[in-house]
């Protein structure tokens, strides 16, 4: 197995890493760097709980070999609130008890983050496409659902 | 394995075409990855090609559009002359998957996994759409339908790799339209695909017609009786229900954990009319 | 015993009731908080199972030599590491044999050998090394299929139990259950309608996100720790320990946070062979399944086939009510039919009514409990044929769910008499929400369905430590699976008589508190917050103690109100009330810390019940189903955190929706499973939904000092049937088979129609 | 006397019988007495088994004391998701 260096920028802190050539971002987020808020719920790209963006665009990590990022900005949960400061959406996720177990949430709020990033002002309907893959199985997605649109509603007024 | 990052296509075929052992191209790899940690592969070589500029961008050229190999469908989805020309083709590509899978797969990738389900196929096959192939004896341009075989199975060869897919021009009063079944609304393989491209004349007569089916054959279908069958129509109730029944009547489809051949061919025929409505609107006809 | 708790209907609550936000929120929205996968330990190995690939195997021979050449292999494990240390008990027995296969592989997945290596590549590249010598045997994985007399047999001696006589041949069926009273047949001559189908559920899996993960490390002195995401760190604790032949004190589990189990984190899978691995490597081994592994190798629930018989007289009483239930428990004894059949029936006030069950093993991975075990599919099969026979009746199915509805007093189909239930305001609830009266467009359909869950109480044990600053701490030993830290803190404030800020719970491990029961059976709130009152109230005797010393007056001459220690009366002398805050500051000179502690066994839960109401849209070209509306109504006793009572009804409901319209474990015909993964095992996603409405009824449960009921299970019980009810309502055609599919049915509707045309 | 009624299929083991009458001081005394007299139940006792006393279920509670007309529903043990 042939190993990569890689140099990137994760949650805007220049980062290297060197990586076996099959092994996927998530694997080096969660067992090199210690970034373990991405978790592995079915590493085929179906429940969304690995999401992080790169570059801007919202990906699953699981389906992102590490050796490819070189150069990329990647963004995790880990780097959503600002110092102490949490985002909206994970104040809202809290005051809505939009998670019970609480392993989907990093994903939901990173495909909700850039939903909200893209469309300030989405439908219901639209928010329930926009996080369609990412799995709960709590919560019946509905005080999620509500809680995004709280947010968005709270971030126009803002 | 290896993992290679080469910036021209002439690097890339040549990696490939030296590699002695299992060899893949890397370009979204929304299928290539899951295949790598389900163990269904075990590369020797990964080619990435997403540092190779022309598989990058979409261009306006005289003859349509070239889209380049890498382009995701959330770049598709964002551009605009692109959606206006070929929304039907916008749309099968935004299908495959989740808005995270959305930020990575390609069309192109779509059509190498060779997956009779897969969402672009068919409606890039209804539109007519070529694909420009980079091999070690220099470039050749084929047919979409002609790069799926069988399933899993593409007629590329040993060092080839598809550089961009071409979509022709439109000619006024055209319509596109890609419609699937699937059980849930979203992040399911489609039980039944169909792709239809048609072209209006002055008086709103079908004059040209492309329909194609996915998931009810080893490969993506072409099914010239169904475009037969409203090409001369209006698309009146008379000419959907001859379009319904020679798409019905052109599945080979099996029972699976996905659906059942009866289904799959009742299905197909009801798509069609819906993805022909869709397409005779967008080409601004009424019924 | 179970306490008297008049009070509960006419206390007035503070805290008890309010949404604060839970204590681990902060963590989770940051991705700080770890999870079964997330645990490191110094040296740690990767652990990995090696699974069969057949349905039905004898085992004849495992060869691991090549593997252990591997550098960088540091252990493997087979049957042999994991002799039987179980001692006659059958249900150890059958998890031992799970665990890891002993002569026989019994279901595709079932785990044959495992490594713990340096790395996962070279893990997985031992697992290739180890060549195991099957023999494939034929196999069985229907129900009715492996009830018939030529079937395969799991078990070539077993005997089926409960039958008299007792049965020569052996078979696939473990035991035969039968409940009810009166006389059916006698109930079914009084009917003027009756109604027989029979009905079909494929299992489905609880779908949890996190898959099962372990950190196992344990020395060769004998002393173990295991890190795990469980629903019960102390079963798990007490299971292993025995399998392995620990000591339980020298083997310390800490639950780490728990991404979700609704009831298939309540047994062991991976934990022993991580264990047995470390102890022969001498290292950590940390194991975590893959999501294939989850479904392929852990406990879905049980798949069914129902025949159920109802008659009813033209005034639309019920007279009768008969089912026979077979539940397929995958390779192991123990599916949920005996509780598929006492629930089948329990929302009814029935004076003949019988319920027969057969439990059945076959070649399917061991059913693990999930969420109301055994009840959704016998009350998919009653409801299905009660809202038929409503209609034959002439009766809305609501008027004549409330006719025939148990309350206080019935007898209830499994045998006691009913309390206080909430079952009837339920349904009173459902015909004036506005749900009820929205109206329906074409295609459209609205079902309903009622359900019940029994609920218990079980092994609880907690400590509260209280500050000198006057804050408190509540250690509990119940892995928190959905806010239930939040409640335990909210009891506790209100007990105390404190604000919720200055309460925080924390999960102990098995190490720093008594035994406490799994998370499981709608416990916590009920059991594990009712240690947290007494405890509390231990805690104000000592409070009281305390200011009765400061005060110089006897102790029985102090009272505790609002978090204040008060003189009882004028004669006790005349004290300004004392605040917990301020007593605790005087603790290190008045006798030292001050605690409070409870440990018990609770009894008396109270059962819940619920209606639901459904409309769903079918389009008939496709058989497509969209669920348009959804309402819950549930007796919650007393909802301490209403936020999440309101998550337990939309999660159980949603879950219910998928197991009708789309989740079914699919096998082919060699007995391997098809779609062991979230792409075609098809849990719902966002958008296939609508807002899940909800009402809280709190009819208050006298087994708790604040009238709370469980309320975790319930709401899995009536969607299965409340869908069917909607779709049969929308185009007419009756499914007697989960999931309803689009191809089945689209098919139904197709035979309908041939049969309308036959007809003309 | 307390009485006891037990799930029909445990009839086989108690001669048909469901409804019994036991003379106990409490849960556990009952059912070491319903095992002694009925032998054919021991293997369903031992498999485990909850009751409800006058309504009021018990998984655990094998102290709780019977009065002389306590009603006790023998139950298959309670398990839950």
């Amino acid at each position: 197995m042939s190993s990569v260096h890689v140099s990137t920028t994760i949650n805007g802190d220049p980062t290297d890493y060197v990586c076996d050539a099959d092994e996927t971002l998530l694997d080096v987020l969660r067992n090199r760097l210690g970034l373990t808020g991405a978790k592995e719920g079915c590493s085929t790209g179906d429940c969304g709980a690995c999401s992080v963006t790169i570059d801007g665009r919202l990906t699953c990590s699981c389906l992102v070999l590490g050796a490819e990022v070189d150069g990329a900005k990647i963004g995790t949960i880990e780097g959503m609130a600002n110092g102490e400061k949490l985002h909206p959406l994970q104040k809202k996720f809290i005051e809505h008890a939009a998670l019970q177990c609480g392993i989907c949430t990093p994903g939901f709020l990173i495909a909700a983050k850039s939903l909200l990033d893209h469309n300030p002002k989405p439908t219901e309907t639209e928010v329930r496409f926009a996080l369609a893959g990412n799995l709960c199985r709590c919560t019946g997605y509905d005080k999620i659902v509500r809680a995004v649109m709280d947010t968005a509603a709270e971030l126009r007024r803002a | 394995m290896r993992y290679e990052r080469p910036t021209t296509l002439q690097a890339a075929s040549q990696l490939l075409a030296k590699e002695k052992g299992s060899a893949y191209v890397l370009a979204g790899g929304t299928d290539l990855l899951v295949r790598l940690r389900t163990g269904l592969i075990e590369p020797d070589l990964i080619v990435d090609i997403k540092r190779i500029a022309s598989t990058r961008t979409v261009a306006k050229t005289a003859t349509g559009f070239k889209i380049g190999a890498a382009v995701t469908g959330a770049e598709l989805g964002e551009n605009a002359a692109l959606k206006k020309a070929w929304p039907g083709v916008v749309e099968a590509a935004n299908l495959i998957g989740s808005k995270q899978v959305q930020g990575r797969a390609t069309m192109t990738g779509n059509l190498c996994n060779a997956s009779p389900a897969a969402d672009s196929v068919p409606a890039l096959v209804a539109a007519g759409a070529k694909v420009v192939i980079a091999g070690p004896k220099g470039k050749r341009t084929i047919l979409v339908e002609q790069v799926p075989v069988s399933p899993g199975k593409t007629s590329l060869k040993k060092g080839e790799i598809i550089e961009a897919i071409l979509l022709p021009k439109r000619p006024p009063r055209s319509g596109d339209a890609y419609l699937r079944f699937i059980p849930r609304t979203e992040m399911d393989i489609a039980v039944v695909g169909v792709g239809v491209s048609l072209t209006l004349d002055a008086k709103g007569l079908v004059k040209d017609a492309r329909v194609s089916l996915g998931a009810v054959a080893p490969t993506v279908l072409l099914v010239p009786e169904a475009a037969k069958a409203i090409i001369g129509t209006k698309l009146d109730a008379k000419a959907m229900d001859a379009l319904a029944a020679a798409a019905s009547a052109a599945c080979r489809p099996i029972d699976d954990k996905r659906g059942t051949k009866d289904y799959r061919i009742k299905v197909a025929g009801v798509l069609a009319k819906r993805a022909a409505k869709i397409a005779l609107d967008r080409a601004g006809g009424k019924v | 015993m179970p306490l008297d708790n008049a009070e509960s209907s006419t206390r007035k609550y503070k805290v008890v009731g309010t949404r604060p936000n839970r204590p681990d929120g902060v963590d989770k929205v940051t991705g700080r908080a770890r999870f079964g996968a997330d645990a490191v330990a110094p040296g740690q190995l990767v652990g990995l199972i090696l699974r069969s690939p057949h349905a039905h195997a004898k085992i004849k021979s495992i060869d691991a030599s090549k593997a252990l050449k591997l550098a960088g292999v540091k252990a493997v494990v087979t049957k042999d590491d994991l002799p039987d240390k179980t001692d006659g008990d059958a249900g150890l027995y059958d998890v031992l044999v799970n665990v890891m296969a002993r002569e026989k592989a019994l279901y595709q997945g079932h785990a044959v050998a495992a490594v713990a290596a340096t790395s996962a590549a070279i893990a997985k590249a031992a697992l290739k090394l180890i060549n195991v010598d099957y023999e494939i045997l034929p196999h069985v994985t229907d129900v009715d299929e492996a009830m018939k007399p030529n079937a395969p047999l799991l078990y070539p001696k077993m005997i089926t139990d409960g039958v008299d006589p007792k049965p020569k041949k052996p078979s696939n069926i473990v035991r035969r259950y039968e409940f009810g009273h009166g006389d059916v047949e006698a109930g079914f001559r009084q009917a003027d309608i009756v109604i027989e189908r029979s009905f079909k559920t494929e299992a489905t899996h609880q779908g949890y996100i996190e898959p099962h993960a372990c950190l196992a490390n344990v020395g060769p002195d004998g002393q173990g720790e295991l890190w795990v995401c469980t629903q019960g760190h102390f079963m798990v604790r007490d299971t292993c320990a025995r399998l392995l032949g620990m000591d339980f004190s020298k083997l310390r589990v800490t639950a780490s946070e728990i991404g979700g189990g609704f009831g298939g984190k309540t047994t062991v899978f991976i934990e022993p062979v991580a264990l047995a691995l470390s102890r022969k490597a001498n290292r950590p081994v940390k194991v975590v399944m893959s999501r294939e592994e989850v479904f392929k190798a852990t406990g879905p629930t049980s798949s069914s086939s129902i025949d159920v018989k109802i008659g009813a007289t033209k005034d639309g009483r019920i007279v009768a009510g008969d089912a026979t239930l077979r539940y397929q428990g995958g390779a192991f004894a123990g599916s949920p039919v005996e509780f598929g059949a006492m629930t089948a029936f329990a929302q009814y006030d029935l004076d003949n009514v019988r319920a027969i069950g057969f439990d059945v093993v076959c070649n399917r991975p061991k059913q693990a409990a999930y969420r109301a075990p055994g009840a959704p599919m016998a009350n998919f099969a009653v409801e299905s044929v009660i809202e038929e026979l409503a209609h034959k009746v002439g009766m809305e199915p609501i008027d004549f769910r409330i006719k025939n509805a148990a309350r206080e007093g019935t007898h209830s189909s499994y045998g006691p008499i009913y309390g206080p239930i909430g079952l009837l305001p339920t349904l009173q609830k459902a015909r004036e929400h506005p749900h009820f009266k929205a109206p329906l467009g074409k295609n459209q359909g609205r079902g309903m369905a009622c359900g019940f869950w029994f609920n218990f109480g079980g092994q609880s044990c907690v400590s509260m430590n209280i500050g000198v600053d006057g804050t408190v701490s509540v250690t509990v030993g119940s892995p928190d699976i959905g806010g239930s830290r939040a409640s335990m803190g909210l009891m506790t404030a209100e007990e105390l008589g404190i604000p919720y800020e200055k309460v925080r719970t924390v999960i102990a491990d098995t190490g720093t508190l008594g035994y406490n029961d799994v998370t499981d059976g709608s416990r916590t709130t009920f059991a594990t917050g009712m240690a947290c009152i007494l405890a509390a109230r231990d805690a104000i005797k000592k409070l009281c103690a305390r200011a009765a010393q400061i005060w110089g007056i006897p102790e029985d001459a102090v009272t505790w109100e609002n978090g204040h220690a008060k003189p009882a009366g004028a004669n006790a002398g005349n004290h300004p009330p004392m605040s917990l805050k301020e007593i605790a500051a005087q603790a290190p000179s008045t006798g030292g810390p001050i605690a409070g502690h409870h440990e018990y066994s609770a009894d008396g839960a109270g059962v819940s019940f619920a209606t639901h109401i459904c409309d769903s849209e079918v389009d008939p070209e496709t058989g497509f189903t969209k669920i348009l509306r959804y309402t819950v109504l549930q007796d919650a006793g007393k909802a301490v955190h209403p936020s999440y009572v309101e998550g337990q009804f939309q999660g159980g409901a949603v879950q219910g929706i998928g197991w009708a319209l789309n989740e079914e474990y699919i096998y082919g015909k060699d007995g391997r499973l098809q779609n062991a993964g979230f792409l075609d095992y098809r849990i719902p996603v966002c958008s296939d939904l609508p807002m899940i409405d909800t009402v809280i009824l709190e009819i208050p449960n006298p087994g708790h000092p604040y009238g709370v009921r469980g309320v975790g299970e319930t709401s899995i019980v009536p969607p299965l049937a409340a869908v069917a009810n909607s779709v049969s309502a929308a185009v007419g055609v009756r499914m007697t088979e989960t999931p309803i599919s689009p191809p089945k049915l689209l098919a139904a509707l197709e035979k309908q129609s041939a049969m309308k045309k036959a007809a003309e | 006397m307390a009485k006891v009624i037990i799930w029909s299929s445990l009839k086989s083991h108690t001669g048909g019988e469901s409804n019994l009458e036991i003379e106990a001081v409490n849960v556990k005394d009952l059912l070491a007495r319903l095992g002694e007299t009925y032998p054919g139940l021991q293997p369903q006792l031992k498999r485990g088994v909850s009751v409800s006393v006058d309504g009021i279920i018990f998984r655990d509670g094998w102290l709780t004391p019977l009065k002389s007309d306590s009603e006790v529903v023998l139950l298959p043990r309670m398990q839950g998701g």
